[in-house]
């Protein structure tokens, strides 16, 4: 009897799957669909919510004025959790959604599935924040952010001019972009500054005195970790590091003057990133006030302010090669659009005026070339 | 009923092999969306990984938070072993030939850990078992996430070569059903039989005879080995393999699986596998923003109240009246006449008990294991 | 120098993990399961902590005091509701529906609050130099308290009605029940103990991080539940001790550069490796099976 | 002609902390003997049962089966070597068949010898060693009066078959010396009856030699050739049951004073 139910059961689940499959719906709507993958919930939710918003923010500018040649656009989001395994269902859905050109994946992980998915449909990708190196590995991948390995090259040469002798590490082990920034840096580190490393994984996250009174010597820090840990560290450091010490992050640090008050420590706090939440000028201070205006300022960051540049990016790119003469449509298929997409990129398009950036122009190998800026958070007391 | 049985214990296989056939006949028509190919790759790797730890929890009776472990073991060395193989154009670059060494390869690495960590268990029993396999399973994680860069992918993902994703469902499928075939035939031979006798009562099945250290190596063994396939097969359903998904959460997934599929029931361990697969794909799609976080609450709910309901010494006499077996014998018009006291089975009345069995507040209730009932002799 | 700091972190860092360790050992002294949401009711201590300190803005010690009243309640609503139907099923059973609980216990405070870390400033402890070494507040402070609490535990247990009680129940359920032992309620106490207890340890990660998240109490909760069974699970010293050793072995692992990154297998490895020597723990007793 | 003697006991003794559970006990059971081991609640009857089939390590002494010394050896050696047993409460494999139960006890025998490699793939073998074994395992329980309740599960069982169960069970491991713990607690008068019955015919029928502990005396004086009586752990009497039975010392123990 119960070989019957599992029987009936098994056969319904078969139903089920089918169900499950409805027919792709296409992208003949007349809009041109923009498709990203990102963890909308989860731990790295404020990531995946930061470009899903800042995205549709930029998307409904675009609409509002009047869209690509009367064509409007339409984001759709997928949430992947920050989990690779869950990418190729997502990528399933944007296929289904018909897709044109899409944001990539918010974080790395998942990005190494997203590339090698996109590649074989040459669906053309342009990352907001998956920074890791390997993510513009196929013509049809750029980024927007710094690749880790170019983070870790640029710290370790602007380190090397300080005339340092000593200095300290502190990174995250298990973690691809800490670790990614880290090896590089180490690479392009002068030979004569001796460096004191430490590190910390996601099962000891909690609790870093150990590593705290290993750099209790050293005033200068480099932390190539996001700002949560960061955060953490700073307050348990507080007492116990030099009052003048010098914490050096990159963009990862974005995010850590609204997880901590800053004044409360006396150390001076600086970072290397592309995008300053506290800019009072350009475009990105544009961007800030129109993302708070709109969304709550939690989740204002750099990685919203890099998927704000990606969609003007891809609609600077698209306009211009209309006004170069090409034919682009809704119409248009996925892989002919990225042929196009990726000779434009790959030709010296320069993207005028960003959150992000002024005049950045992208290398053939999908990486970007912009201009890093040193922020400082706050200064040593 | 009775002459239903030698057909019945092929139940399973026949459903398997309509599934593949159907499912085969399908994808070569073109027919199956793409979101409907990844579903039955994870369904086959899920299945895999149930069944195989349905022999470890179902049938031996000890509880392993570690399976993913094991899976971790078989998807890092098989994807390694298939890049190898691949690049160096080995087998004259027959894929198909490739990833049969790799499943083996990756199959037999993760029984030698099986092996290792069944040398332990042979000491310890229970929760002390439990804790030592969750234990193994991150320590397996944290060897792969920091060996060199360059040999497993270090923090960053290791690439594996992708199988093409229009026949790898297939390969799936015929996988599930040789661990199927070949865990059912343990569990049906002599072997299968000691094992569930260690379960039943160790203390017995030593007394007669069973050499318990020896059947618990081969029962952690085997499910290793599968676990290991599994995990080969998931490195082939990947671009790239990340240490991170085989934390003991993920343990705990497939321990779900098994446990909805009533202990100690294969063809229940691959139907719950294939439903939280569809289930977990689907809402996935259907449960956004701060919704998503409703999955794990139904996962957590579902797993507790099917536990407390199916093993609460409370429950056992409504238990029994709302068994399917009963309510088929209310639907049935031959209502047994109700049988009067002086009828009642006076044999069946223990005339000597045990004062502190009257009193304990352990009174000894079910074991939480499906019965053997697949196999009346056939007669 | 660098020595005796380390030291001191490690012993300050074991004993949060000894008090979580305690928990679990005194649920499994005396109901005889694991207690696998034990770690889940720290967290439900630090939003406790959270709610009570960040968004009504009471004093710490005052949220302190709240979140051991919510933890002991949680933890005995979860007994009542979870592990009570399940007494005298399978240990199985009751360690599925204990992971279960865990997962319910996670799942419903991401619902409430969350998935992002949510800020608890409770207090700004700064530091004491003795000679030459500087040890911060929150150090001396975490020693000395589960100093206090471990001591008062073991006095609770050895000369109190009630902890006799236990230690009756521990041995012989069904004969503590002919002796009049109220099972029951004395079960129910062990559990709004441990998770006082649980609440404590909440107290002093959010001390130590300043914030909480829904998985805050998982990996902390499953380290001090191994350091339990290193010590023996059901003795209290055993707790004590294997939750110092977890603390001071993580420190050491943590200052060195070729260690670090194992750090995690390491502790995992002690485990197994005692295990293996003595597998009921360093100061467990050994339990015969009646035939 | 002198009868072999199967099971000898030199000395045995052994103390949990302290307590000395059971001391300098000798006892030698000659072939195809119904032997009783009797005494009040605690004098230490079911640990001499856990010491002679390796469940406990003797602190003294040693037992030797057919002149072979098995002290300290595995419970499986212990079985394999021809030592059979029973528990006082009982111990079946509940989620298993009756038939299944006794075929578990047939494991070990070399004729139903089956590798786990023809019994993965269902070589040939493997259903001519199932079959085979059923084939015993029916015998066995047709002895014992099962042979109708093979197919129920051990553990919907009335308490008696139990029993019964638990000594084919024992029995399918073809034991030279089968010990039964308290084999009739729990049965009423009838099946004692039936139970006496079929111990008799187990050992005509299997050549074995039975070692048993009881409390009922009826049971005891009308079954046993001998008896050791224990008491706190040391023999209080020893010899043919009807003499034993009657010795001053035993009768004290039993009614007190």
């Amino acid at each position: 009897m119960k070989k019957f139910l599992a029987f009936l059961m098994a056969a319904m689940m078969v139903v089920g799957v089918f169900a499950g499959c409805a027919p792709a719906d296409g992208g003949g709507d007349g809009e041109f669909v923009i498709g990203m993958s990102g963890p909308l919930t989860g731990a790295a939710a404020v990531y995946g919510v930061a470009v899903q918003n800042a995205a549709q923010m930029a998307v409904d500018e675009i609409n509002a004025a009047g869209g690509l040649n009367g064509y409007k656009f339409k984001l759709v989001a997928t949430d992947d959790q920050h989990d690779p395994t869950k990418v190729a269902t997502n990528y399933a859905t944007l296929l289904e959604k018909g897709v044109h050109v899409s944001l990539g994946t918010v974080t790395t992980k998942p990005g190494l599935e997203f590339k090698n998915l996109s590649k074989q449909d040459n669906l053309f990708f342009l990352t907001p924040s998956a920074s890791g190196d390997d993510i513009p590995e196929f013509e049809n991948g750029y980024q927007m952010c710094f690749a880790d390995g170019d983070q870790g090259k640029v710290a370790a040469e602007y380190i090397n001019t300080l005339g340092l002798k000593k200095i300290g590490v502190f990174f995250k082990s298990d973690d691809p972009y800490s670790d990614g920034i880290y090896k590089n840096f180490t690479a392009n580190l002068s030979k004569d500054i001796t460096v004191v490393e430490t590190q910390f994984t996601d099962a000891n996250a909690t609790d870093f005195s150990a590593q705290i009174s290993q750099l209790k010597d050293c005033s200068f820090i480099f932390m190539p970790i996001y700002y949560q840990p960061a955060a953490i560290f700073m307050k348990q450091a507080k007492d116990s590091m030099a009052a003048n010490a010098i914490y050096y992050g990159c963009d990862g640090f974005d995010g850590l003057a609204g997880e901590m008050d800053l004044s409360t420590i006396t150390q001076e706090v600086s970072m290397l990133s592309h995008f300053d939440a506290n800019s009072t000028e350009g475009k990105a201070a544009e961007f800030i006030k129109k993302y708070t205006e709109k969304y709550d300022t939690k989740t204002l960051n750099q990685f919203g302010a890099s998927a704000y540049d990606c969609v003007y990016a891809l609609y600077n790119a698209m306009s211009d090669l209309i006004k170069e003469g090409k034919e682009i449509t809704p119409d248009i298929s996925a892989s002919d659009l990225c042929d196009l997409l990726k000779a434009k990129f790959s030709g010296g398009f320069s993207f005028a005026e960003g959150a992000t950036g002024s005049n950045i122009t992208w290398y053939e190998t999908g990486k970007v070339n912009k201009i890093a800026t040193k922020y400082t958070l706050k200064e040593a007391n | 009923m009775m002459k239903n049985a030698k057909w019945k214990q092929y139940v399973t296989y026949l459903v398997l092999i309509c599934c593949t056939v159907v499912f085969t006949v399908l994808g070569s028509m073109k027919q199956l969306p793409f979101s409907t190919l990844l579903q039955l790759e994870s369904a086959t790797i899920a299945m895999i990984l149930a069944a195989s730890l349905c022999l470890v929890v179902g049938f031996l009776g000890e509880l392993s938070l570690g399976h993913a472990g094991f899976m971790c073991v078989g998807a890092f060395i098989g994807g390694k072993l298939s890049v190898i193989l691949t690049d160096s154009g080995a087998y004259g670059g027959n894929e198909l030939l490739i990833m049969l060494v790799c499943l083996v390869v990756g199959g037999i690495a993760a029984a030698i850990c099986g092996v290792i960590i069944g040398l332990p268990a042979l000491r310890l029993r229970g929760d002390y078992l439990a804790i030592v396999t969750l234990a193994f399973g991150e320590i397996v994680r944290s060897l792969f996430r920091n060996a060199p860069a360059e040999m497993f992918g270090g923090t960053l993902a290791m690439s594996t070569p992708r199988y093409d994703r229009n026949s790898l469902f297939i390969i799936g499928f015929i996988l599930v059903l040789i661990t199927v075939v070949i865990i059912q035939n343990f569990i049906r031979s002599k072997h299968g039989r000691a094992v569930t006798s260690i379960r039943d009562s160790e203390i017995a099945a030593r007394a007669t005879g069973i050499n318990v250290t020896k059947y618990k190596l081969m029962v952690f063994t085997l499910s290793a080995f599968f676990a290991g396939i599994a995990g080969v097969l998931f490195s082939y359903s990947q671009f790239s393999v990340d240490s991170k998904k085989f934390d003991y959460n993920y343990s705990i997934q497939i321990l779900v699986m098994v446990v909805l599929g009533g202990m100690g029931n294969i063809g229940g361990s691959l139907i719950a596998a294939t439903a939280v697969v569809v289930l977990d794909t689907f809402l996935q799609k259907q449960l956004t923003g701060n919704l998503a976080v409703l999955k794990d609450m139904l996962y957590a709910l579902v797993l507790i109240g099917l536990i407390v309901y199916r093993n609460a010494p409370a429950l056992a006499g409504f238990r029994e009246k709302v068994s399917i077996k009963n309510l088929m014998r209310n639907l049935s018009k031959h209502n047994p006449a109700k049988i009067h006291d002086d009828e009642a089975k006076w044999d069946r009345v223990p005339t000597k008990i045990h004062i502190d069995e009257v009193l304990s507040v352990d009174v000894q209730s079910k074991s939480p294991y499906t019965p053997d009932k697949q196999w009346k002799e056939e007669e | 120098m660098k020595f005796l700091e380390t030291l001191l972190n490690g012993l300050s860092a074991g004993s949060t993990y000894a008090m979580i360790a305690l928990g679990y050992t005194m649920v499994y002294g005396i109901a005889k399961m694991l207690n696998f949401a034990h770690g889940d009711v720290i967290m439900v201590g630090g939003y406790t902590l959270f709610i009570a300190s960040t968004m009504m803005g009471v004093s710490p010690l005052l949220a302190l005091l709240f979140a051991i009243v919510f933890c002991a309640l949680i933890g005995v609503t979860i007994e009542k509701l979870a592990y009570k139907p399940l007494r005298g099923a399978s240990p199985l059973a009751v360690l599925i529906t204990a992971i279960g609980m865990s997962k319910l216990l996670q799942s419903l405070a991401q619902i409430v609050f969350g998935s992002a870390t949510q800020p608890v400033d409770l207090l700004d402890l700064g530091s004491v130099s003795i000679g030459s070494l500087n040890v911060s507040m929150y150090t001396v402070i975490t020693l000395l308290c589960s100093a206090v609490i471990m001591i008062s535990l073991s006095l609770f247990v050895k000369y109190t009605r009630t902890g006799r009680a236990m230690i009756a129940v521990s041995e012989d359920k069904s004969a503590a029940q002919l002796m009049g032992i109220n099972v029951n309620f004395i079960i129910t106490i062990t559990f709004a103990i441990g998770s006082a207890l649980a609440a404590f340890a909440g107290f002093f990660m959010v001390l130590k991080t300043f914030n909480v998240e829904p998985s805050m109490g998982a990996m902390p909760g499953i380290k001090a539940f191994t350091a339990a069974v290193i010590g023996g699970i059901g003795s209290i010293p055993g707790a004590m001790l294997g939750g110092i050793l977890m603390g001071v072995v993580e420190a050491f692992a943590q200052t060195s550069p070729v260690m670090a990154p194992y750090t995690d297998a390491i502790e995992f490895s002690i485990l197994i490796v005692i295990l293996l020597v003595r597998p009921s723990g360093i100061l467990g007793k050994k339990r015969r099976e009646k035939v | 002609m002198m009868a072999q003697t199967v099971l000898k006991i030199e000395n045995l003794g052994i103390s949990f902390g302290g307590l000395k559970a059971v001391q300098d006990l000798n006892l030698e059971i000659k072939e195809k003997q119904l032997y009783g081991l009797v005494g009040p609640n605690g004098a230490g009857k079911t640990t001499v049962f856990n010491m002679i089939t390796g469940v406990y390590k003797p602190t003294t002494g040693s037992f030797y089966l057919n002149g072979e010394n098995l002290t300290g050896k595995s419970q499986e050696t212990i079985n394999h070597k021809g030592i059979a047993r029973t528990f006082q409460n009982i111990r079946l494999f509940n989620n298993m068949t009756v038939i299944r139960n006794v075929m578990v006890g047939l494991h070990n025998q070399p004729e139903y010898k089956c590798g786990l490699f023809t019994s993965l793939f269902r070589l040939p073998r493997h259903f001519k060693v199932e079959k085979e074994m059923r084939q015993r395992a029916k015998e066995i329980l047709d002895v014992v009066g099962l042979l109708e309740e093979r197919n129920n599960l051990a553990c919907n069982l009335p308490y008696g078959k139990q029993r019964k169960l638990e000594i084919a069970r024992a029995l399918a491991t073809n034991p030279k010396l089968l010990c039964l713990d308290e084999p009739a607690a729990g049965m009423n008068p009838q099946e004692t009856q039936e139970l006496m019955d079929i111990i008799r015919t187990i050992r005509e029928q299997f050549n074995v030699t039975i070692l048993l502990i009881e409390h009922d005396m009826k049971f005891v004086s009308g079954l046993c050739d001998e008896l050791t009586v224990l008491n706190f752990g040391t023999v209080l009497a020893q010899g043919e049951t009807k003499a034993a039975l009657q010795d001053p010392e035993v009768i004290r123990a039993y009614i007190g004073g």
